[in-house]
């Protein structure tokens, strides 16, 4: 192989601490190397002319630039490489910018680190070999897990595009958790009225095949390739057949079941659509409630349906869609405040969340958006607002800040006063984060012209007294204990991750935080990609976001898809796992260590051999420090490259 | 031994159905045994198990796979067969187990130390407690204890732990984990220059035969071993210890959490290079991080072939 | 290169791509000063490190050898870090017994965001491998027995 | 030949001090439980009462040995073009091997014929021969494994040796046995010796009589080739091998090897390391073909060598010393003399049961007496029929 | 002073030809002028060709003796000394130890028919010889080659083959296992297509080299046309290592490849043990 080396200035970022004339000129002598120079800028265009110039008068067939992190710009000098009609995989760097000039300023100790680094890069360049892509096709349809305001973007826009969606949801309805809200800030829509038209397209849009009331139970293949079984729950009724006309709800005689839909603030029929809009507006019995199916008693609904639907014996169906493309969208689910002792512990029925609030203040909620408190039905004239509850407190483990609540508080308390105009709201924060278009102006305007009374300090106990509530709390700017009476307290309740979250991150093989929280593909760059090739994050399941930033996620990923499936042909990257099969035994120790399942057994000639599922494999290399004999070794991270590199520094 | 007989006959009823049986016969002098393949009705009356049947012969299943193979063990030797199959390189179906309760074997290179000059055996008689060896005319009484081979001599599982036929009566045994490392202990308690230079003079010596790999059952790769290989090249062909002591440590490695500590490595070795404390280790270690063993459970799955999100013993290094 | 006489050790890093070679430039971006002995070798996942490369680099001349990779769950492979740890854990404990210095082999866990912790990884080790001084080399005993009987008969 | 010596058993280590000041000098010592030969050191000493672990083949065949350093050397001016230097390097030190057997030393003389007297002789093992004196110590007694008797030598038997040395009161009876062995005689610790060639004479005849009965090797080359083709026959034999290398490494007389390069940068060395028959390696093809795929085949090759093809081309000497390490050592007790007996006694290939009846009950044979007629009757006119007649005369066409 | 066989002498690439993607030619010169000028060979003899720094591998020299200007040697990739010498280009140096091995007896050849069978890389060790009974055609009677690829990709020599089936006293066949665009020569396996061609075995040698397994059914086809074990040749370099008889691994039971052969007639090799 004849290597170029190319040392690069950076301007005076390595030039600074590293005598890169030095370095190329100590690479002349390293094995392989037939050309050696320093450069400016390799990254510019003239940088990358010089080098493709020097490909071809030198004949050079590998490339080691020593500049930056190849983090930055190996993808650009793999370009240059092709541009000079070589292999995009006959390049390396040395990375002597973040790992050598930045970090010290002995020229001498640098010089000469770098020297060794381009000594390991051109020495493992010497063992790099050409790779190249291979191409499948792909099936153009996506699925999206979860039915929120993110998924429902994410399907439509897909769906706009052309593409088949097949949207998941767990619930019976789609909408999540913006269909409970009553208004949203900071222009005080109806929440419903702004959602409700999109959750129409869904269900009338030809390219979207909605699954409500399902989960996903299994999921195989690969980018282009999905196969996912999904889980149909039972719902007791046959929703080809239902109607939604809801006359079962009306008879069933079983009021006493959970009311998830309102937060528990009510309960509900056994049978139940769980609000007007509901799309799909099917019925749904919950077995725990249902006499019939308990007691084998009642079956009133079957009588009245005029359709026939009800099926008593209906079991969990399970069925596989094949798909191109996962969007999870899976939202978030609400912190549990009761571990706060200090609020009540859920012993006051007066102390409720803000979700359950918003359900109080909803004209389509248990109350009719009428303010009761729920002890005694009065209407609150003292609400206080405790912000960060399940936020930003690392006692219960969750120190982040889950970036809403401190608008919707603001947002309630406009509502409050709206509703009841003698009332008064009391907001104790920590601080106030309202980084958005028109949102502290909106939480101005609370203050300002809802004369909301904004209390920074913690809550240290809430003690009933009387029929009302004392809050007590630190006004730190004041510097004193202050008290308040209340009517009713509303906690800001954090978001974390949505309950299951962390399952499906294994099954769709994504990793996901401390939190259960999807991990994005680059916190930076790749907001909405995930390392799982294919597999794409839209909302809050992500991290805490609000609607607007749930929806540009949904559309983000939406145009990840589009964008993948612009091509018919998909390229594998071919830094993969390669099974000599020569060599192979057949143990199988690889096939059990891959997280990803890609590799299986096959028979060749009679014996057992492992085989790469080049598609499958993400390149980890995992399969390759496992087995003993080396047969199976990562493409561009080989055993003998590695070893490469470290003859290249240590020879005893 | 009282129980060759009920053994052999019951390597006799199977025989029929089986391809072969291994055992063990007399070797090229009394004091030496050495494997035997039965395949014949005949070749039954040659067999022969005592104390002087060192021979893991678990080490020949995975040659043989696709063959009826019946296989005699001591209980140490059933951990391979019980670490083979669940690593799924033999099939339970053509493996017909043979146990017996093993009061121990000796260690060769014990009876050297003592006995001195072992060219010329006259005859060797073994019982219990005694090994009684006749060499150039000169008897000598070695008492068992004396040249028992160290495994033996904490041995937790003198009874196959998993056969078809069983011979005799069970043996129990009161030895702890712990006994089995002393040596372990010991030796890791040495200043590490001591230890270093050790294994320089140790290793130095090795000729690079691989009789070590070779003995091992669970050294199955064999003929693809990476100690030849080119691709991956991980050693020089150079006759430095360097390589040879990397080797030692390759086999150690491959084995973690595999071994079932037959200690072939170290017998094998025409050397007498004392490797088998690298797989004890490891094994010490394993024990002690994971609670596990090699070749007990079947449907076990050694540990660095999985994981735990949270290590029960693997304290974050904070580092 | 030679190593810088008096100076420097040779130290070599296996880091993990996404995590601490990202934790390592991090450190670079923020001008996080380190110690210079440190020479890092790319690899995409500490599940990719064998073990025996760490070996293989202390019987080759390494007088240290780090390796980091993500915090556990963090791994971009799921479970690459996961397996890393097992065998990791056993390669540390095993060292001892070949007479090698625990401490001159260290694994740590570093995010692509910690830039600041790589500083202290880093300066940290290395401090500790100058503490421990140069490795031992490794001659066997009859190059060396021979090497003495040449010297004496000189 | 002609001089004889005699040392005291006090002066040997003075003796081999002395011999320290010009060569290296390799001499038997345990080293853990082996008996290793180490570069002789007084404070260490030696042990000659027994056979040793190892041989001293390292002594002219090292376990790897350099052939040759190459170094790229660049043109810093056009780095395309780069040179290459190629140094061999002939090795210089001379040895003398002290207290080796007659069978280790007479391992060598099977090396001779290939490394020496062939089309093409092997620079670097003439070297080593030549700077090489083998100080052979006359066994005291056989022991149950060897069986040098069987192969045309005995346990006093010079071939290969310089000096041959026999403890007699008090001290070693030295023989001359060469020219070389001359030069290590000047010393003034030696005194005449012929008055003590009496006592030496006895203790060779009691080592004779102390060796067990020799098994008759008698037509082994045809009676290996005849079973060649035997699959089970070869499967049974090599039944129990386990397909290491101990018994070739051991082995005095196995001179195969391998070629490796090793580079280090700009620089790098080609060397020679033992291999052996027994590994799958040794014959592996790149294209991953593999002439001797299974144990057997690599076993029948390993006696086939050494009891037939040998013998075949260099006049009947089987190239085996009988010293018996590779019984001995063997993890498994694979014993070869078994081996080449049975193949001697396999009668009818075509019948078919294959009793190939390991002849353990002693054999009946004729006891063989010292220096039998293996040889002679081996070299009877087919041993030659190939090589030296056919290939040259190709060979030289082509040269034309 | 004796002369040390595992010394190569040092050449200079002059020229790489890629013959199809696994194989690349390379001919050489030697440097020394001595050793160039001294420099002889039958044709079937072998070299060495050294990758400083991964090893060596054994080649056929498939340039004639009758054409000195450079030695020929093709290289198929399949292992790391035959991927080391494809990364070679003009001007690089590299190691040759030759010529080693027996060569085809071509003297005995004289006044005989000969027919060539090649498949791919095989048709390297028939080159030589065929250039060489080109280069002195009247001492040969009908010369006829079968030369058969996987497909007119994988056909090495192709700049030379329109000249081969020019030539009006080489009677040239090609073939290629399945259909192809724009091939306009026999398509099947070179057994078959043999067995169509029908050489006459009278005073006829027939040399043939390829994948063991084309091998063992071109030599059943060449009995059927009436062939004798003694009028097959085949060459067996591959088993080759040290080259000089003395490593020990090339041996045939009691041949050594090295020494022996690597030529050897279908009778030479059958009265050998059969560890093929």
């Amino acid at each position: 192989m004849k290597i170029g080396v190319f040392v690069c200035h950076c301007g005076t970022n390595i030039e600074g601490t590293v005598d890169t004339a030095a370095v190329a000129a100590a690479s002349r002598e390293f094995p392989g190397v037939v050309f050696a120079t320093d450069t400016m800028y390799a990254c510019s265009e003239p940088g990358q002319d010089g080098i493709i110039e020097a490909i071809k008068e030198h004949k050079l067939d590998g490339v080691v630039v020593a500049s930056c992190t190849p983090r930055m710009h190996e993808p650009t000098f793999r370009r240059t490489l092709e541009r000079a009609g070589l292999n995009r995989y006959l390049f390396e760097m040395a990375n002597i910018r973040e790992h050598v000039s930045w970090i010290g300023k002995d020229r001498e100790a640098n010089t000469n680190k770098s020297a060794d680094l381009v000594r390991m890069a051109a020495a493992k360049l010497l063992k790099n070999r050409p790779l190249f892509s291979k191409q499948f096709p792909v099936n153009k349809s996506v699925m999206v897990v979860g039915g929120g305001v993110a998924g429902i973007q994410a399907a439509l826009d897909c769906a706009n595009g052309g593409l088949k969606v097949v949207l998941v949801e767990k619930d019976t309805t789609i909408g999540g958790k913006m269909a409970k809200l009553d208004k949203t800030f900071p222009t005080v829509d109806c929440s419903s009225c702004v959602l409700g038209p999109l959750m129409v397209d869904v269900a009338q849009h030809p390219n979207i095949n909605l699954h409500a009331y399902s989960e996903i139970e299994e999921v195989n293949g690969y980018v282009g390739n999905f196969e996912i079984k999904v889980k149909k729950k039972a719902s007791y009724v046959d929703w080809d057949a239902c109607t939604g006309c809801g006359l079962c709800v009306e008879k069933c005689p079983s009021r006493k079941a959970t009311d998830f839909f309102n937060e528990k603030l009510a309960t509900t029929k056994a049978i139940n659509i769980p609000f007007p809009q509901a799309i799909p507006k099917k019925a749904k019995i919950d077995p725990d409630f249902c006499m019939k199916i308990q007691k084998d008693k009642c079956g009133v609904c079957a009588k009245v349906c005029p359709s026939e639907a009800i099926d008593f014996t209906q079991k969990d169906e399970f069925i596989t869609e094949n798909v191109g493309a996962v969007v999870a969208a899976t939202g978030f689910d609400l912190f549990d405040w009761t571990v706060y002792g200090q609020y009540g512990g859920g012993k006051y029925p007066d102390v409720i969340t803000s979700l359950q609030y918003e359900r109080m203040l909803s004209a389509s909620g248990p109350s009719e958006g009428h303010i009761k408190r729920p002890s005694d039905g009065k209407e609150p004239k003292n609400v206080v607002f405790i912000q960060c509850v399940g936020s930003r407190d690392k006692s219960v483990g969750r120190p982040y800040c889950s970036g809403f609540c401190c608008m919707y508080t603001a947002k309630q308390t406009i509502l409050t006063k709206d509703h009841i105009p003698d009332s008064q709201s009391h907001v104790f924060y920590m601080d106030i984060r309202s980084p958005g278009k028109l949102y502290d102006e909106f939480t101005r305007r609370a203050m300002e012209e809802y004369g909301a009374n904004y209390i920074r300090g913690r809550v240290s106990m809430i003690y009933p007294k009387g029929d009302n509530l004392v809050v007590r709390g630190a006004d730190t700017l004041m510097g004193a204990q202050v008290e308040i009476d209340a009517d009713l307290v509303v906690l800001a309740v954090g978001a974390e991750a949505s309950v299951g979250a962390t399952d499906l991150a294994k099954k769709l093989r994504i990793s996901y935080d401390a939190y259960g929280f999807f991990m994005e593909g680059h916190p930076k760059l790749k907001p909405v990609e995930t390392n799982t090739a294919g597999v794409y994050l839209a909302g809050a399941c992500q991290g805490p976001k609000d609607i607007p930033a749930s929806v540009a996620q949904g559309s983000a990923a939406a145009s990840k898809v589009l964008g993948l499936f612009s091509q018919d042909m998909l390229a594998s990257d071919p830094q993969v796992s390669v099974v000599d099969i020569k060599r192979c035994i057949g143990c199988g120790k690889c096939i059990q260590t891959c997280p990803f399942g890609a590799i299986k057994e096959i028979d060749f000639r009679g014996m057992k051999k492992a085989d790469v599922i080049e598609t499958i494999c993400q390149g980890c290399g995992i399969c390759t420090s496992t087995c003993p004999q080396g047969a199976v070794q990562l493409q561009h991270f080989t055993d003998n490259q590695i070893l490469a590199e470290v003859n290249a520094i240590c020879r005893f | 031994m009282q129980n060759l007989e009920d053994l052999k006959e019951q390597v006799r009823k199977a025989l029929p159905e089986l391809d072969v049986v291994i055992g063990w016969t007399g070797g090229y002098d009394p004091l030496h045994a050495t494997p035997h393949f039965i395949r014949r009705d005949e070749d039954i009356d040659k067999l022969q198990v005592n104390a002087l049947c060192v021979h893991n012969l678990a080490t020949y299943l995975p040659s043989m796979r696709g063959k009826k193979v019946g296989i005699i063990v001591k209980g140490c030797d059933s951990r391979s067969v019980v670490e083979l199959l669940q690593e799924k390189l033999i099939d339970r179906e053509d493996v017909t187990i043979f146990g017996f309760g093993c009061t121990g074997v000796v260690d060769q290179t014990k009876i050297r130390r003592i006995v001195g000059d072992v060219g010329n055996i006259d005859s060797c008689e073994v019982s219990g407690s005694e090994v009684k060896v006749s060499a150039s005319g000169t008897e000598h009484k070695l008492a068992m204890s004396d040249v028992l081979s160290e495994k033996c001599a904490t041995c937790r599982y003198p009874n196959a732990v998993l056969s078809d036929h069983f011979a005799g009566a069970e043996i129990t045994s009161t030895a702890t984990f712990e006994d089995g490392y002393k040596d372990v202990v010991e030796f890791e308690e040495k200043p590490e220059e001591e230890k270093f230079g050790f294994w320089l003079k140790e290793m130095d010596r090795c000729i690079r035969c691989y009789a070590c790999r070779n003995a091992c059952p669970m050294c199955v790769c064999r003929d693809h071993c990476v100690a030849q290989s080119r691709d991956p090249h991980w050693l020089s062909q150079e006759a430095h210890v360097r390589d040879k002591w990397m080797f030692q440590v390759i086999h150690a490695y491959h084995l973690a959490g595999r071994c079932t500590e037959c200690g072939e490595c170290q017998r094998a070795c025409p050397v007498d290079i004392p490797i088998l404390l690298f797989k004890k280790k490891m094994n010490k270690e394993i024990k002690e991080v994971f609670d596990y063993e090699a070749g007990i459970n079947p449907d076990a799955t050694p540990p660095l072939m999985t994981f735990k999100a949270e290590e029960d013993k693997i304290t974050e290094r904070k580092w | 290169m030679p190593i810088l006489e008096g100076k420097e050790l040779r130290i070599v890093g296996f880091l993990c791509n996404w995590c601490s070679y990202g934790g390592a430039d991090t450190a670079g971006v923020g001008r996080f000063k380190q110690p210079t002995d440190l020479r890092v070798i790319k690899v995409p996942c500490s599940g990719r490190i064998d073990p025996l490369f760490i070996v293989k680099t202390l019987l080759a001349g390494a007088d240290g050898v780090l390796v980091s990779g993500c915090h556990p769950r963090d791994c971009h492979y799921t479970e690459g870090n996961f397996y890393a740890r097992r065998r990791l854990e056993m390669l540390k404990r095993f060292l001892p017994i070949m007479g090698i210095d625990a401490k001159r082999f260290e694994y740590t866990w570093v995010s692509a965001s910690e830039g600041q912790r790589w500083q202290e990884v880093v300066t940290k080790f290395t401090e500790q491998i100058h503490e421990l001084g140069a490795a031992p080399k490794i001659v066997g005993a009859e190059a060396e027995e021979t090497l003495k009987l040449m010297e004496a008969a000189l | 030949m002609a001089q004889t010596k005699f040392i005291k058993k006090e002066s040997l280590s003075a003796w081999l001090e002395e011999l320290g000041q010009a060569h290296t000098v390799l001499a038997p010592r345990f080293e853990g439980d082996s008996i290793i030969f180490r570069p002789y050191d007084s404070e260490k000493g030696v042990f000659i009462d027994r056979e040793a672990t190892a041989p001293p083949k390292k002594a002219i065949f090292p376990q790897s040995e350099t052939l040759l350093e190459y170094s790229q050397i660049k043109d810093m001016e056009n780095l395309t073009k780069i040179a290459i230097d190629v140094k061999e390097t002939i090795p210089t030190t001379t040895y003398v091997v002290f207290g080796g057997r007659p069978c280790d030393a007479r391992g060598f003389t099977m090396f001779d014929r290939v490394y020496l007297d062939g089309d093409q002789v092997d620079v670097y093992y003439k070297a080593r021969r030549e700077n090489t004196c083998f100080i052979t110590l006359t066994c005291e007694k056989g022991e149950t494994t060897c069986f040098c008797n069987a192969v045309g030598s005995g346990p006093s038997d010079p071939d290969g040796s310089d000096l041959l040395i026999t403890p007699v009161t008090d001290g070693y009876y030295i023989e001359c046995v060469s020219t070389k062995g001359e030069g290590l005689l000047a010393s003034s610790l030696l005194t005449d010796g012929s008055s003590m060639e009496g006592e030496a004479t006895k203790y060779k005849q009691a080592a004779d009589a102390s060796m067990n009965e020799a098994p008759d090797f008698t037509g082994s080359p045809e009676k290996l080739l005849a079973v060649f083709d035997n699959g089970p026959f070869w499967e049974e034999m090599s039944d129990k091998c386990i397909s290491c290398g101990a018994c070739t490494y051991l082995c005095p007389t196995c001179y195969c090897f391998n070629i490796t390069d090793e580079a280090n940068g700009l620089k790098g060395t080609r060397i020679r390391s033992w291999d052996n028959c027994m590994s799958s390696m040794f014959t592996s093809e790149a294209s991953g073909h593999n002439p001797r795929p299974a144990k057997a085949n690599r076993l029948k090759n390993r006696v086939g060598h050494k009891f037939s093809y040998y013998p075949d081309i260099h006049g009947g000497v089987i190239s085996c010393c009988g010293c018996g390490r590779c019984i001995k050592s063997c993890p498994v007790g694979v014993d070869i003399r078994e081996m080449v007996k049975s193949a001697i006694a396999f009668v009818d290939p075509t019948a078919k049961e294959v009793p190939a009846e390991e002849p353990k009950a002693a054999p009946t044979e004729k006891p063989a007496p010292k220096e039998t007629s293996v040889k002679a009757e081996n070299t009877s006119a087919k041993a030659k029929k190939n090589k030296k007649s056919k290939k040259p005369a190709s060979k030289k066409k082509g040269a034309k | 002073m004796t002369s040390n066989p595992y010394l190569p002498a040092m050449a200079t690439i002059q020229e790489v030809i890629e013959e199809t993607p696994t194989i690349k030619t390379f001919r050489v010169t030697l440097n020394n002028p001595q050793i160039k000028k001294d420099f002889n060979f039958g044709p079937g003899q072998v070299g060495q060709l050294s990758a400083f720094g991964i090893g060596e591998a054994t080649f056929v020299i498939n340039s004639p003796p009758t054409r000195m200007d450079y030695l020929q040697f093709s290289v198929m990739k399949t292992g790391e000394v035959t991927s080391m010498l494809h990364t070679l280009s003009a001007g690089d140096q590299i190691g040759v130890r030759a010529p080693l091995g027996n060569a085809f007896p071509y003297e005995d050849m004289k006044g005989k028919d000969i027919v060539f069978v090649g498949g791919g890389i095989g048709m390297a060790p028939l080159r030589t010889l065929l250039l060489f009974m080109l280069d002195n055609r009247k001492d040969y009677g009908k010369i006829t080659l079968l030369y058969g690829a996987r497909s007119p990709v994988d056909m090495a020599f192709s700049y030379e083959l329109p000249e081969w089936l020019e030539r009006d006293d080489l009677d040239t066949h090609l073939t290629i296992d399945a259909e192809f665009e724009g091939w306009e020569h026999n398509v099947g396996l070179i057994p078959n297509v043999l067995l169509d061609i029908n050489p006459s075995p009278e005073n006829c040698v027939a040399v043939t080299c390829g994948p063991p397994i084309m091998i063992k059914f071109t030599v059943q086809a060449l009995a059927k046309l009436g062939f004798k074990d003694e009028q097959i040749y085949t060459t067996l370099e591959k088993r080759m290592k040290c080259g000089i008889g003395i490593c020990g691994r090339c041996n045939i039971g009691t041949s050594y490849v090295c020494q022996d052969g690597p030529v050897y007639t279908y009778a030479q090799l059958k009265e050998l043990p059969n560890e093929m």
